[in-house]
């Protein structure tokens, strides 16, 4: 089960492949069909389910556009 | 010959970097050599690096060719959608506009010249290789303006593809050229 | 006639080298100039050449120094910093007498500056920008053809004289192609090259060869007893190049009022406003200099004394417009267009024809 | 059990806006973001001063929000120099050059800086060639790879990589060189963990640090960015493994 | 009054720049400025600052593009090869617009040269020797004292302009020694340096300081918006040098019909030769540039329109004399003696005032 | 029995004239001395070509009868590069330059000749300090030693002596590094095998040949002669031993 | 004050590399520096290396010192036999040109000048120690022309010499000086 | 029994000592009251007796100053 999420700027992406070569969980592909504004094929987030939120996709893209959210357990509120 | 009798014809071809903007004028100076008495090609780029706008000054003449960088062109080719606004500018009076259209959100502002929009992208991608885009847009520009022929270009394309495995490449790019041509007559 | 190839002008200035008999290049790469790098490392090795990366320009200049040495025709090519970077070397190279071509497609602005063209570096080239006060001749291509027949013409006066030449080119210039007829020149018998250092075996010699960029008093070298006298054969040799080797072409100069003076690509532009500007009906006409040292002083103040005014466009805040001034001698009227007049405020903006045409029309 | 979510990876705050378009699969601006994360993690952006040779690292200092300059080529740990004394010492000084920055036309500024014991880490980016100026034969380039100006590969007659941490490792007033491969998570982290042991050796005055780091470059290389880190781990890595070749440990 | 001290012109030059409050000295060794790169390394650590030995004057420009981009005042000083090395470095500075002192204390000839004394750097520090045609002021003493005052000026004036300053002495102010007055200068206010990367936490700032020595049309640089802008910015400058920073000394000219031109040793060599002149009823005079560049143009021109004749004496081939024969625009004669009417052929003669003396009567 | 004499040491034939001019005790004339021995024992004086570096040997092929020249300050790796490229290999060609020279100055060409693998030899002469202007700190020199621009003696804060020949033993380019102090007469026999060692990898294009010569500079340091050659046994020799470092033996 | 009275008094000092030529004309020079109110020491050397021709000019005066380089001097002081010659012939006529002979194989030439010869070696050797022949001519030249008082030459010689244990040379110096005044008072 | 003998150049020897300091022999001396024409402090063989040619002075002399001869037997005519 997912333990978090990851969002890719789809502004930013150049779609070098980086993120889906190292994600541990291939939570990432190029699917082929999606571009950039600037003509860039785009990484796509495609198994949500299976992300840990290591964080290594984000230390991978060289564009600065992965960013990793961890699910967190809501607090109780203090008694 | 040259099928206008025109003893000039001058275009700037703009993009960005990395998409064939500077290979696509250097096919048609090449294949100019053989119809001109000059030629001039003039590349323009602000540095090695893909992506950053890119330009490219062709001018085939009978005459001196003086000047490699023009104020005004008597077209422009437009194969990027970002470049449309900087190079619209560019081109003469009565000249012509050939431009890139499937991402192209809104129609150009002049009226004072011909535009040609040419889904070329799309049309590309339609023949398997997104990489055409640049031929497909000389097609249209030859089409138009009879600068050249097309098997002027299929020579100069043969020349640099020909027996070196890339057989299906040269035939791809011929259609592409083809493809471009057929566009410009019958525009989207 | 030979065969017509489409090439940039960086290549031809390889061709140039090649058909002058050059099979030696040493050079660092920078932009915008990397075509000649490339091409003498693609084509020196194939007609059994040698093409050397060097570290530096400074290193450039210093493996010229050894190659002239040798008594072999050896070239180099920058731009920008590399240009700054090999003053010293090149000065050196002045003072040791060493034939040798350096090329420099100017780029923009002094530092780092830009990888585009400009044509900054007139001063430095003109004036011997590295130590001591030499001089080289410069000769300045304007088309992609004289890339390659100016570039054996800077072999022969480098061998004729003994000293460094410089061809001085910009970034437009190397990067445009355009129709080139490649034939090597025929050129007067130069003299022979006695003085070099290949082994004293290879000539069978009783004494060394000695070649030395310090003619100072420390030492006794050869071939000049002191250094005043060392200092005399330099004052004659560049009285001799002032004399003989002043170069420039003339555009529709007849009955021109206004004389634009431009080199290189803005040559070109100026050549093109010409055209324009007669078919509006002003005469006006371009005196383009082609060598830059020895600068044609002598035309322009003819020119200035008979009441011609002058228009000069450079790519630059203003560097051949002094030596106009010079000729003109307040005589007559110098005007001046220069690199804050381009059409862009970018390193990618040039002076273009209807700029000038502008200027024309408001001087004239 | 209700969740929330907590961003735990982004682009570090002293990243300034974006990549000012580097090609696709380059890893320069990955070296900005260890450099940021490092600094921030450190908390010594305040203190830092950076110097960025000429190369397609020029822009460096321009999107990092840490006080920087770029300089002429080869010339930074000169520049750095005259900073690091200019300040009596006091800031965390280090350049970014590439390759043939640093090793060619940079070498005699890189061996002096040594020999001098100079107080500043130089970070090297290897990226086997000169990425800026179209892909020609850098100090760096491995053997038989072909090059614009090594067209049928490079062979001995060019000469033979260069490796500056392990030749440096001789230098009395060198204190740390080592050098990591940050195109794989192991490696980024190792580069990070360079990095911090470098800056701090740096601040106990131990002498001259030294970290390389490998980088692709796709275009020159011809080559896609997949491609470019399967030719780095085939060929690269073995020319140039990761590790610390010398840490003089602590203090001078 | 404060104390005077016998120095030689060298290590005036270091005590200017300690009563300028410079503490940061880079350099590297080279006859005959040695005297200045050992005054520092044995003063400056006595009194708190810095004295780097650098590798080559390549790294002396480097260093100090580092110390000035950090804000300090920071001074080189050189000679001869080391000149032609630092040229693109100074180029460099130039465009970073960093305010920095450098010293040249010129040797004799182009490469190696001599390590003698000569004046053969005027174009190099007057046109901008490196790449990208930038100016550096270029102020020139004529005496031990002057060495002293004018280090201190060139401080101001590097602030002032954010740029490098050139202080253009030669081998015999460097070498004689004269009483020397020390004391601090008062100038004008300067504007602050906020441009200066110091670490962010030493100003407590939101954003960073970036200097940049390539303002082209890749990086988004500060402060300017285009390369246009930054070329608009370095025009202006030189503008303003131009418009207020010429300096010059007259000597006895009230009512001379012939006017030496020289600087430096030379300068003193004309003013004996003046009062020899004077002495045998040729009434002569002497024009010292203090400024190479800018020029003093006008005056000269001024005194060429009412008829007066030039004589330039430099030590060098003619370099100087271009300067006076374009300010003189043909109006009148420009006489010449340079460097091969030297007493000696070697590397240590001099043009001598009797020498001069004899022109003086010859085309008087 | 009758005696004849027979003339067994002296001036070798290659030796020009006299000096020009060294101060009494300086090795550069030794160094002379050996190149010419040992270019007669080769028989290569035909075939030779040397450089010499901005120094007190920058007259050096002034007064040698071999084809030589002299070059800017440092870049006589990069002439000597340029010599042997221009005759496709065919010659001999050494360097000979002062420690500040070589590696100071010269630091960058030594290292990217070595990089680059060029046939040549260099030789350079350690006098630790700068000589001709008048004796400042060479990166040579040792620790304490006081020199014009050291007054206090140099201290870890100006850095630390480099060994050159040690250094380049990491560079694959390099087939040959050696040290020898030729003030001794063991040190003379050495300096001459050393230096025909050299020529010979250098002949069979083993790569880059590397030899360093101490040598007293005695007016700077400011002793007498015989003062400078103890100083040299007791302080140079420990900090500069003599020996080979590498040596790959035959060719390429 | 100076004992002539004179407004100025310039020499020219000759000899080697190495044997104090160029500290004699400094001593002079500093210890002008209160007699004077215009003083100027300009040294010329080839090279730093040791036994090179090397000379230096002393002007002291109470007008404006210009030239620093003199054609003519009033004196020369030749240290070194080797530079005998080419130095005679810089001195005024009328002047005075003061010449180590120890080691002097003939006499000067010129006779519009008056000429001194001073065996200042074999007197230093006397003196014991044969690197105070600079000293010794000195002397001479002060003694000659009355440009300053052996007491302001002393002056500065206690200042270099005195407290760093170099008691004994400054006597020797002192001692020397005299010697010079000595010889000159009665030449050999 | 001496083997050979040198010959110091008088114009050319500067006096540093080296031959003294590394004759084996101990043949050469600088007996302090002899100097050459520049003035320097001359060196002279004083124990041609020990001398055996071994060169050594010649090879440490900076100033190609000293020439060494060995004493050979003179050849017997050949019969
Ligand atoms: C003195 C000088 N010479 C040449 C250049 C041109 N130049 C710019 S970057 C560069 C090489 C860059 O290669 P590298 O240092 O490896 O950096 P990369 O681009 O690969 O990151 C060169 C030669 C220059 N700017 N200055
Ligand atoms: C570019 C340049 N900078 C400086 C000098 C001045 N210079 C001449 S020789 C020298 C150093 C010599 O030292 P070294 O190489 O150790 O030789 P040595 O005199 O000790 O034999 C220097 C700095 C120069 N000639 N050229
Ligand atoms: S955070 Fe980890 S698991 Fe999630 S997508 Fe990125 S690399 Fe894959
Ligand atoms: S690593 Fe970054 S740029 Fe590369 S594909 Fe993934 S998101 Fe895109
Ligand atoms: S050229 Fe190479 S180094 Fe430069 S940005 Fe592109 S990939 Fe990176
Ligand atoms: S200064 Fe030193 S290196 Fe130069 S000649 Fe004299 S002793 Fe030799
Ligand atoms: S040859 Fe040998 S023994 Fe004879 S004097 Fe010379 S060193 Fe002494
Ligand atoms: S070694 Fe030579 S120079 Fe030295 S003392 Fe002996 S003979 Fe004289
Ligand atoms: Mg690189
Ligand atoms: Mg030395």
């Amino acid at each position: 089960m997912s333990r978090g999420e990851i969002a890719i700027n789809e502004q930013l992406c150049k779609g070098c492949g980086y993120c889906v070569r190292f994600c541990p969980q291939s939570c990432i592909a190029i699917p082929g069909d999606r571009f950039s504004p600037q003509g860039y094929l785009l990484a796509v987030f495609t198994e949500p389910d299976k992300c840990n939120a290591c964080s290594i996709c984000g230390w991978m893209c060289p564009e600065f556009a992965i960013d990793v959210y961890r699910y967190v357990e809501a607090e109780t509120p203090s008694a | 010959m040259n099928r206008t009798g025109a003893m000039r014809h001058d275009v700037i071809m703009a993009g960005v970097g990395g998409r064939g903007v500077l290979m696509a004028g250097l096919l048609l100076a090449q294949a100019g050599m053989t119809e001109y008495r000059n030629v001039l090609w003039f590349p323009s780029y602000a540095s090695t690096m893909r992506g950053g706008p890119c330009e490219c000054t062709v001018i085939l003449s009978n005459n001196i060719i003086a000047s490699p960088m023009l104020s005004l062109a008597q077209a422009v080719i437009i194969m990027e959608t970002s470049q449309a606004g900087p190079f619209e500018n560019r081109v003469q009076p009565g000249g012509i506009a050939i431009v890139e259209s499937t991402g192209l959100s809104e129609k150009m502002g002049r009226d004072d010249i011909t535009t040609l929009y040419i889904p070329a992208v799309e049309r590309a991608v339609a023949l398997g290789n997104a990489q055409v885009v640049n031929l497909l847009l000389l097609g249209a520009y030859i089409e138009t303006t009879g600068v050249l022929s097309p098997e002027a270009i299929d020579r100069v394309l043969e020349n640099r593809l020909a027996g070196r495995g890339r057989e299906q490449l040269l035939a791809l790019n011929k259609r592409a050229l083809r493809e471009g041509m057929k566009a410009a007559r019958d525009p989207a | 006639m030979p065969e017509r190839i489409l090439v940039q002008g960086n290549e031809s200035i390889g061709w140039g080298a090649i058909s002058a008999g050059c099979r030696h290049f040493f050079g660092y790469p920078i932009t915008p100039q990397n075509e000649i790098t490339d091409f003498f490392a693609r084509e020196l090795p194939e007609i059994g050449g040698v093409f050397v990366q060097s570290e530096s320009e400074a290193a450039s200049a210093a493996m010229l120094y050894g190659a002239a040495a040798a008594g072999v025709r050896v070239i180099t090519s920058t731009s920008g910093a590399g240009w700054g970077l090999m003053q010293e070397g090149m000065s050196q190279l002045a003072n040791a007498e060493l034939p040798c071509v350096i090329v420099n497609m100017q780029r923009g602005g002094p530092g780092q500056g830009t990888t585009r063209h400009a044509q900054m570096d007139y001063l430095s080239a003109t004036r011997g920008g590295g130590q001591g006060g030499y001089k080289t001749i410069v000769l300045t291509p304007a088309s992609v053809q004289e890339c390659h027949d100016l570039v054996q013409l800077a072999f022969h006066l480098a061998d004729k004289y003994r000293n460094p030449v410089v061809v001085l080119g910009d970034g437009i210039l190397g990067q445009m192609a355009e129709p080139l007829e490649r034939s090597t020149i025929e050129f007067d018998p130069l003299p022979e090259k006695y003085w070099t250092i290949r082994g004293m075996g290879e000539r069978d010699a009783e004494t060394h060869n000695f070649i030395s960029c310090g003619q100072g008093g420390v030492i006794p070298v050869l071939p000049y007893t002191s250094y005043g006298a060392f200092l005399q054969r330099l004052e004659e040799k560049y009285q001799a190049m002032s004399a003989d080797e002043v170069r420039y072409e003339i555009y529709r100069i007849e009955d021109a009022r206004l004389l634009m003076v431009a080199y290189g690509s803005t040559a070109r532009v100026c050549q093109e406003a010409v055209d324009m500007a007669r078919a509006e009906g002003i005469s006006t006409g371009l005196l383009r200099p082609i060598s830059l040292w020895p600068f044609p002083t002598d035309v322009i103040r003819q020119k200035a004394a008979s009441g011609t005014e002058f228009l000069v466009v450079e790519d630059s805040l203003g560097q051949l417009v002094d030596d106009v001034r010079y000729a003109v001698e307040g005589k007559s009227q110098v005007h001046f267009l220069g690199i804050l007049d381009r059409h862009l405020p970018t390193d990618g903006g040039m002076i273009l024809p209807n700029r000038v045409l502008d200027e024309i029309k408001k001087v004239s | 059990m209700t969740e929330k979510k907590e961003l735990v990876y982004t682009k570090p705050e002293l990243k300034l806006g974006y990549g000012w378009g580097h090609c696709p699969g380059c890893h320069h601006p990955i070296v900005e973001k260890l450099v940021c994360e490092v600094l921030e993690e450190m908390d010594l952006a305040g203190r830092a001063v950076g110097v960025a040779g000429v190369g397609c690292s020029f822009g460096f200092f321009a999107s990092i929000n840490i006080d920087g300059a770029n300089c002429a080529h080869g010339a930074a740990p000169a520049v750095a120099t005259g900073i690091k004394h200019a300040l009596y010492g006091k800031p965390l000084v280090f350049t970014i050059q590439g390759d043939g920055d640093c090793a060619a036309i940079g070498g005699g500024y890189v061996l002096n800086a040594a020999a001098r014991g100079e107080k500043i880490t130089i970070i090297m980016v290897n990226n086997a060639n000169y990425g800026t100026t179209g892909g020609q034969l850098a100090p760096t380039t491995i053997m038989g790879q072909v090059t614009s100006t090594t067209p049928h590969g490079r062979n001995a007659g060019q000469g033979y990589p260069i490796h500056l941490p392990e030749l440096l490792v001789g230098m009395q007033g060198v204190a740390f060189t080592a050098r990591a491969a940050p195109f794989t998570p192991a490696g980024y982290l190792r580069a990070k963990s360079y990095l911090k042991t470098a800056f701090q050796r740096q601040l106990g005055e131990a002498g001259l640090t030294f970290v390389e780091l490998l980088s692709a470059c796709p275009p020159n290389w011809h080559m896609t960015p997949l491609e470019a880190i399967q030719w780095m781990e085939d060929k690269m890595l073995p020319e140039y493994p990761e590790g610390i070749f010398k840490d003089s440990g602590g203090e001078q």
